[in-house]
């Protein structure tokens, strides 16, 4: 069951704009470090990194019953590990493995809460998976620049829509390449324990 | 950097993966006697050769085996392990 | 002496921008595009440096980034290579490695001694008598090396990066463009570097006045530039090329790390110096050097020079020199016949002076060796060797040097080609290389400008073929013709002049020879023995002719005698350009910020953050801890143990999962209990412990230590594979933070949080429950590890923060309490519990470690189970035991690892010590020699400046020993 | 300026003799066969020859001499070792290392520089402790110190390693610990060992060893068979390949050890320096080089190649410690091979193999044991008896779980 009170992002404390990112509505928080207030379009279109980690939230389920527990919920899934497709008004359901899928939504989103009682049945052959990863957000037209000084991936080559699980930073993470035509964007999971590392790391990258 | 493919996320960097050793076969406990459960546990295999190795991509966390000469350094290919299969290799 | 010419065509400096700069506390002027030394030859300093060891005068030699002699150095940085780094306005620099500055270098003196220091001397002297040596040695050692480190100075941030691209081409000289061009006409991307400020490679100074070249390079450069698919990158040098084509490519700002999918190599060619006496001084420098200076940057090298030539080129730098208005007093050609060769023919035409057949002997040194004023050539015989009584001796202030060339080989050698010496070129050319790496023009010894560009349009195509693209039909490989462009052994011998075969090392001739009689008479060893190549060029310019030496001395062939191996880096690195960014990971746990605002003073766990204890003003450390334990003991204490490992554990094998990895047994757990586990690896050592929680049949949810817990994760997954289980394991360690009230309060505090019924009957010791903590979804574990009531809340990590606030606000009343890890460890030592990693040690088995009633007897298996079963069978060599102070005691307290000593044997050492306790006496943990064990023993424990102190050996628990409290 | 330098100015000729010959072919019959010159195997001939008076002693290398971990190591002596058997094993090295020199008339360079272990948590603090008391006892000159103490000694570090990391906590700091010239130790025993009698052959790869009855009956060479009773491997790396001709499984496993050196600078470093959670370890050579090293390359691996993560990894660990080192650039790099063994001791003695001797699993410590290494191998190899300094080190003790437990130190072993 999630809870009424509100996640609190990792990097709570070095937040401080809330803004919305161009085609998408979700909630994104900016740090305060490289800008001062909402960017505009421009700025986004450019380069701006943004925090979703507060105003979303997942879960994982694994097992031999993942899928049907999942299609059964009315979850449509993706047919290829590391594939994604949208869920709810603005989530989306990646395959991590013949076995495990990870939801993602807004919070406002109260999709899980079915998802949730069906799980804390914890009927056999389902297992419910805790994610508490962030969820950074780095677009516009210069996120490769910053992108190849952490990963050694060739992102520009990445399907979008596509995760692809890799190394920023030398840390391990999640990174999708978002299918939104509007803006080049990348979805960045990272463990919430490294979340603050990360976040400095890319914001003195991108100065 | 050397590229290793794994065979759930591809060809990658080395710096992805952990190293794990060589595949190694366990005697039964109880069949085999103190020196020869000795010689699993302590020796390796010796010359430089093609060997068959434990690889980990770390960001997803997925054991597999790497077919690799260790003294070309080359790889000849990775697959995932299965218990069955690999018995008696 | 200003010998800065007119505009040059196509010249490297931009005039509009003029710079000053000093040097050794001159002022100068120099244009933006110069490198320093180009500029300070313009401003007619000639001497630019001091040696390595004979601290002679040294100019300009190679201007290619070779010439370790030009060095310098500033108020922030040292090692600045004269022929590499750009001038830049206000430089005020100094050379590097002087007594007293480059004019009134004290130890110039050196070089009048050097008969007394023949190679390897060192190894000769010094070390008799032994206590003499340091004095020696720091002498050595102060002449030695050449800048001295900034100490002021701190390293930036680089941004290192990483690249991508499908062909790599090295060098962008005619080779490199038409390869270049002819894989991106097949619609390949291509990535084009060369180490120069501007493309065009030998096209850019070697033109020898020829206009159409000079056009055609011009030709090139735009189509490259223009070309959709090429990426061009100037001032880049390929530092190093590694397995699978991953390449360091090094330019002012970055480290990039490419990874091509194939490469040419269009390096070129460097050019060799000959060996004549006093082939070093200022003034003395290869031809290609000169006609850089010419055509880049504009600059007269000479007023009057000798030529002294073994191939084309030589005449065509003749014609630059011409040119240029340095008269050429005569050009002296090593060999009898120059061929049919167009620039000889003009040099004929322009009636100059040439002595074919002829090499100079010496040059003839101006005041200080600080310049040459004249070259003393001699006819050579039949034989080869020089007719020194024919001598006659040249006026000049220059020697132009083009007697041959090898080729800037790095990225093939690295890559693992193999090259071998063809004597049509007199050059080592490359016989095999890996199947995506190509090379093109004068690396493979193709020197003709029609047939470079011809060859590198093949390789360009050969390489888009091996990718898939263009045609099959390749034109022909062009097989390499003489005249020979290099001299088969520019080496000659001097009866008494020192005649360089190694700048940078300031080895001459003699000394190899003198090696190689010792015995050094192979080249790895000859290498070692007497440095050549070791310096900073690392032999660019040295190592060929070493190798012509070695091969003629052994009567060997080159490829008899070999070359040594080319290893990375091409030019130096920085340490600033390797570093980067300098990544350094940290966890921190979702009540990090809460901590910090306690004053928490923080330790490194692993890769986490962890508070060590709250500091409070005006009280030291030890108090403090002190005092959070005894809170604990009184009150309640909160404590952040998000840190530990935890894994899902869940299917139908759960339990013989568990059963085979840990040493204990879980198929008679509750569900809704928890145990102690233990495990060791396939040694029978003691890895990891924690505990595992039974949430329901088939699924388990354990903890594991803190720096151990990925490595066991990973462990735990293998085993999985290996032993074919039906399991589902999940490492939720970053996803759940857990922290742990404890202390006699802690149930009330609880209480008020929580509608899970916490009383002692309906949540028992050992026992979990499931139910909400301030609203949030947690796990709750009665656990016990400090001895005291407790209970581990487990909740998701985004909500970790929330609770904690809750718990500490719930809990003011009854004056709870934040503890860290130094409280949490004197808590866990009073009640005998061992930490794995500190109380134990890479060969600890559970046996000594007392931990034999964690290891299940019955039990068909667990690893380490078979090595525990030999080890059971030996006596135990040491055992953990409880030690204590007498209460009162005064004096040193032990330390960990302090020893345990009887008659002068080692019998133990101490694991955990707390010199203060909540029991108020000093306690420990100690491995001691089962003698010892016993309680009640008196053992002598050796401590700090060899003090002996006594302890009494007791059985664990120290505090409570019937564990009453935490139950 | 010593007078032995005047003989060179005096000299009209150069008159320095060959320091080892290199024999045209090799005899029938040696009494000694040892594989391997490199500094372990040119110390057992030379002690042979010196010691036992064993001359008729082959020593076959197959490529150059100390081309292996001889001249590729960091040059590192040190005897703070933290089991007794290490350190009284390392010591006795040390102490003849200290008067090498003299005796080999061939100056080494041993140059006494100080040894810092640094500790950058309360728990390697601990072991540097252990590993310091076990030193004391046995009359070890290693202490532990704090921070002061090694930033009066080392102005130049950074106590806070940068700030993003583990800070120093303090070291274990061990006087003696010095280096030396190492290709030199290969050449003065190379020397030594040849005016005694021993015959060098290089460029001799040794192809397999006949054994009868369980017992050495020759060697075969890529230049012939070779009688001889007794056979020391002493090829490090290499060993594995020894072992398989005759039928020894060992705990070997091999891994590349990457160094690199920077350019020559002016003396600043007089100690040396070894950070185990920095992976790093340096010091500046008689010639003004940084010389410096990291840890083990994290997988198996017969082959000397480079890598950039290497040289990427040690540049920004040097800058973590030393800042000021931004703009000093690195001229080459390197790597040697490594036999590893489970418990951080060497494999050494006696063989179930009569007249097979073994000299192994050197991993990171092998030069700074040349000297005793090669005097208790020839003592070993002359008596057929394990000398007692090594009894602790036989390959026997992996078959009786009975283990040296030098790991408990788990630092970087240089």
């Amino acid at each position: 069951m999630s809870p009424a009170i509100p996640r609190t992002s990792p990097i709570e404390h070095l937040l401080n704009g809330v803004t919305r990112v161009g085609p998408r509505q979700t909630e994104v928080r900016l740090a305060s470090p490289w800008t001062d207030g909402p960017p505009d379009n421009a700025a986004l279109q450019n380069l701006f990194l943004g925090d979703l980690s507060s105003s979303t939230t997942k879960v994982g389920v694994k097992g031999p019953r993942a899928a049907s527990f999942l299609e059964s919920q009315g979850v449509q899934l993706p047919a290829e590990v590391y594939a994604t497709v949208a869920y709810g008004v603005e989530g989306l359901v990646a395959k991590l493995a013949e076995q495990e899928f990870i939801l993602e939504t807004t919070a406002k989103d109260r999709v899980f809460d079915p998802l949730e009682n069906g799980l804390s049945e914890a009927p056999a052959g389902l297992l419910r998976v805790e994610h508490q990863e962030a969820t950074f957000l780095l677009c516009g037209r210069r996120a490769n620049e910053v992108m190849s000084q952490v990963c050694a991936i060739d992102m520009s080559q990445v399907h979008p829509g596509t995760l692809v699980l890799t190394r920023a930073a030398v840390t391990s993470c999640a990174i999708l390449r978002e299918p939104w035509p509007e803006v080049l964007a990348y979805r960045i999971w990272v463990d919430a324990s490294l979340a603050e590392y990360l976040w400095e790391t890319l914001s003195t990258i991108i100065g | 950097m050397k590229i290793l493919t794994c065979p759930v996320n591809g060809p990658r960097p080395l710096q992805e993966f952990q190293y794990g050793g060589e595949l190694r076969e366990m005697p039964d406990p109880d069949q085999a006697n103190d020196s020869g459960w000795a010689d699993y546990v302590f020796h390796r295999s010796g010359e430089p050769a093609i060997k068959r190795e434990w690889w980990y991509h770390l960001p997803s966390g997925i054991w597999f085996v790497a077919e690799r000469d260790n003294r070309l350094d080359e790889i000849v290919r990775t697959y995932l392990y299965d218990a069955k299969r690999e018995i008696g290799k | 002496m200003n010998q800065r010419l007119p505009p040059q065509p196509g010249e490297w400096i931009d005039r509009s921008q003029p710079i000053s700069f000093r040097f050794e506390g001159g002022d100068y002027q120099g244009y933006c595009g110069d490198l320093i030394s180009s500029a300070l030859w313009a401003n007619g300093v000639h001497m630019q440096g001091r040696s390595f060891k004979y601290h002679r005068p040294r100019g300009i030699y190679s201007l290619a980034g070779h010439d370790a002699n030009a060095v310098f150095e500033d108020e922030t940085k040292t090692n600045i290579r004269g022929d590499l780094v750009g001038l830049r306005s206000g430089m005020d620099l100094r050379a590097v490695n002087t007594k007293g500055g480059l004019h009134h270098d004290r130890l110039s003196i050196v070089d009048r001694f050097s008969k007394l220091m023949p190679v390897g001397f060192y190894y000769k002297a010094f070390h008799t008598p032994r206590w003499l040596f340091p004095h020696y040695e720091k002498q050595i050692r102060q002449i030695a090396g050449l800048g001295a480190i900034r100490a002021g100075q701190t390293a930036q941030l680089t941004p290192k990066d990483y690249g991508f691209c499908q062909v790599l081409v090295v060098g962008a000289g005619p080779s490199g463009l038409s390869a270049a061009l002819a894989v991106a006409d097949q619609g390949v991307d291509v990535l084009l570097v060369d180490e120069h400020a501007h493309l065009g490679g030998s096209l850019t100074w070697q033109s020898g006045g020829d206009e159409k070249s000079q056009e055609l390079c011009q030709e090139l450069v735009n189509l490259a530039q223009a070309h959709q698919h090429i990426t061009v990158r100037t001032k880049t040098q390929v530092a190093g090329c590694y397995a699978d084509l991953w390449v360091a490519l090094v330019d002012d700002v970055r480290l990039t790390k490419l990874r091509a999918q194939a490469m040419v190599v269009a390096s070129g060619v460097i050019e060799q110096p000959a060996v004549f006496g006093n082939n070093d001084l200022p003034g003395v420098m290869l031809a290609s050097a000169a006609q850089r200076l010419i055509h880049l940057y504009a600059v007269k090298p000479w007023q009057q020079c000798v030529a002294l030539v073994a191939n084309s080129d030589g005449y065509r730098a003749v014609l630059d020199l011409h040119r240029a208005g340095s008269s050429v007093a005569a050009v002296v050609d090593l060999r009898d016949d120059a061929g049919d060769c167009r620039f000889a023919a003009q040099v004929h035409q322009l009636g100059m002076r040439v002595l074919m057949g002829s090499m100079i002997y010496e040059a003839v040194p101006g005041a200080g060796k600080r310049s040459i004023r004249g070259a003393v050539v001699c006819p050579l015989g039949a034989d080869g060797r020089l007719r020194e009584n024919q001598s006659q001796v040249i006026d000049c202030d220059g020697i132009a040097m083009s007697v041959g060339w090898a080729p800037a080989g790095a990225p093939l050698y690295q890559v693992g080609g193999k090259f071998s010496y063809d004597t049509t070129v007199e050059q080592l050319v490359p016989r095999e290389m890996p199947d995506n790496v190509f090379a093109a023009g004068r690396v493979r010894g193709v020197f003709g400008l029609d047939e470079r560009l011809t060859d590198g349009r093949r390789a360009g195509l050969e390489v888009a073929r091996k990718l898939g693209h263009g045609s099959n039909e390749l034109p022909e490989k062009i097989s390499v013709t003489g005249p020979a462009p290099s001299h088969p052994y520019p080496v000659f011998r001097h009866a008494k002049k020192k005649n360089f075969i190694d700048l940078d090392e300031d080895l001459h001739f003699i000394d190899l020879v003198n090696a190689h009689q010792e015995g050094f008479d192979n080249i790895e060893l000859i290498k070692r023995y007497s440095t050549v190549g070791m310096g900073p060029s690392q032999g660019k310019i040295a190592n060929m002719n070493s190798v012509r030496v070695l091969a003629r001395l052994n009567d060997k062939s080159i490829d008899q005698t070999g070359t040594t191996t080319s290893r990375p880096f091409y030019q130096p690195v920085s340490l600033e350009h390797l570093a980067g960014r300098r990544f350094h990971p940290l966890r921190r746990t979702p009540m990090h910020r809460w901590h910090l605002e306690a004053h928490a003073e923080f330790v490194h766990v692993g890769s986490w953050l962890r508070p060590e204890y709250y500091a409070v003003a005006g009280q030291d450390r030890e108090t403090s801890i002190l005092q959070e334990a005894s809170h604990v003991r009184e009150y309640a204490g909160l404590m952040d143990v998000s840190t530990l490992g935890k894994i899902e554990v869940a299917g139908p094998d759960a339990v013989s999962f568990l059963e085979r990895i840990y040493t204990g047994r879980f198929a008679k757990q509750n569900t809704g209990k928890l145990r102690y586990v233990l495990a060791c690896d396939e040694m029978g050592v003691v890895i990891d412990d924690g505990i595992a929680v039974r949430l329901s049949d088939n699924h388990f949810y354990v903890t594991a230590t803190t720096s151990g817990a990925a490595d066991f994760y990973r462990e735990m997954q293998r085993w999985a594979l290996i032993w074919d289980m039906d399991v589902q394991l999940v490492d939720v360690t970053g996803h759940i933070a857990a922290m742990n009230l404890a202390g006699p309060q802690s149930r009330e505090v609880l209480q008020k949080l929580t509608s899970v019924d916490v009383s002692p009957e309906g949540f028992p010791f050992l026992g979990v429950r499931r139910g909400e903590v301030a609203g949030i979804p947690a796990s709750l574990m009665r656990v016990g590890f400090v001895g005291e009531l407790g209970y581990e809340i487990h909740v998701p990590a985004g909500h970790a923060a929330h609770v904690w606030t809750e718990i500490m606000r719930a809990g003011a009343s009854s004056k709870i309490r934040p503890f860290g890890v130094e409280a949490q460890r004197l808590l866990r030592l009073e009640k005998g519990h061992l930490i794995v990693g500190q109380d134990t040690d890479a060969l600890t088995n559970p046996y000594e470690a007392n931990m034999a009633w964690a290891v299940a007897r019955k039990k068909q298996f667990f690893v380490g189970q078979r090595t525990l079963q030999v080890l059971n069978e030996r006596p135990l060599t040491r055992k953990l035991v409880g030690v204590k102070m007498a209460p009162g005691y005064r004096g040193p307290f032990p330390e960990e690892c302090h020893l345990i000593i009887e008659q002068g044997e080692m019998i133990g050492r101490v694991t955990s010590f707390a010199p203060r306790s909540t029991l108020g006496y000093g306690l420990g943990l100690v491995f001691v020699h089962p003698d010892w064990s016993e309680a009640g023993t008196k053992v002598c424990i050796c401590v700090d400046r060899g003090a002996k102190i006594e302890a009494e050996i007791t059985s664990t628990p120290f505090y409570d020993p019937d564990d009453l409290r935490q139950k | 300026m010593p007078y032995r330098l005047l003989r060179f100015a005096l000299q009209s000729k150069y008159s320095e003799p060959r320091m080892f010959r290199s024999p045209e072919r090799l005899q029938d019959e040696y009494d000694v066969v040892i594989i391997g010159g490199g500094g372990h195997g040119l110390a057992a001939a030379y002690y042979l020859a010196h010691e036992h008076n064993i001359t008729n002693v082959a020593v076959l290398e197959k490529g150059y001499l100390g081309g292996g971990g001889t001249g590729r190591n960091t040059a590192i002596v040190r005897s703070n070792y933290l089991t007794p058997e290490g350190a009284r094993f390392y010591q006795a090295s040390l102490e003849l290392f200290q008067d090498l020199s003299r005796q080999l008339d061939y100056n080494l360079f041993y140059s006494e520089r100080g040894h810092f272990t640094l500790a950058h948590s309360p728990a390697s603090l601990r072991t540097q402790r252990w590993r310091a008391e076990v030193n004391k006892q046995l009359g070890i000159d290693s202490e532990m110190v704090d921070t002061a103490f090694i930033q009066r000694k080392i102005p130049e570090i950074d106590i806070t390693c940068g700030g993003h990391q583990a800070p120093i906590y303090g070291a274990l700091y061990h006087p003696p610990g010095a280096i030396a010239r190492h290709d030199a130790v290969a050449w003065a025993y190379a020397r030594g060992a040849d005016q005694r009698g021993v015959e060098i052959h290089q460029q001799t790869a040794v192809t397999d060893i006949e054994v009868r009855d369980g017992k050495v009956a020759g060697v075969h060479t890529d230049k012939g068979f070779v009688k001889t009773r007794k056979v020391l491997s002493a090829v490090a790396g290499w060993t594995t390949h020894i072992t398989d001709m005759v039928g020894i499984r060992t705990p070997l496993v091999i891994h590349p050890l990457q160094a690199m050196v920077s350019e020559p600078l002016k003396p600043w470093l007089n100690h040396i320096v070894v950070s185990a959670s920095l992976h790093l370890y340096v010091s500046q050579s008689s010639r003004g080089e940084l010389v410096a090293g990291g840890s083990l390359d994290p997988y198996e691996l017969i082959s000397s190649r480079s890598t950039l993560e290497f040289a990427e990894g040690l540049g920004g660990h040097m800058l973590d410690l030393f800042p000021c080192l931004g703009d000093i650039k690195v001229l080459r790099q390197w790597a040697g091979l490594c036999d590893m063994t489970p418990d951080f001791s060497p494999v050494m003695g006696t063989t179930p193999i009569g007249g097979f001797y073994i000299d192994a699993g050197w991993g990171t410590w092998g030069f700074k044991a040349t000297p005793i290494s090669g005097n208790t191998m020839a003592w070993t190899v002359a008596r057929d008896q394990d000398h007692e300094l090594i009894k602790v080190f036989k390959l026997s003790r992996f078959t009786d779980f009975a283990l040296v437990g030098e790991k408990g130190a788990a630092s970087v072993g240089h």
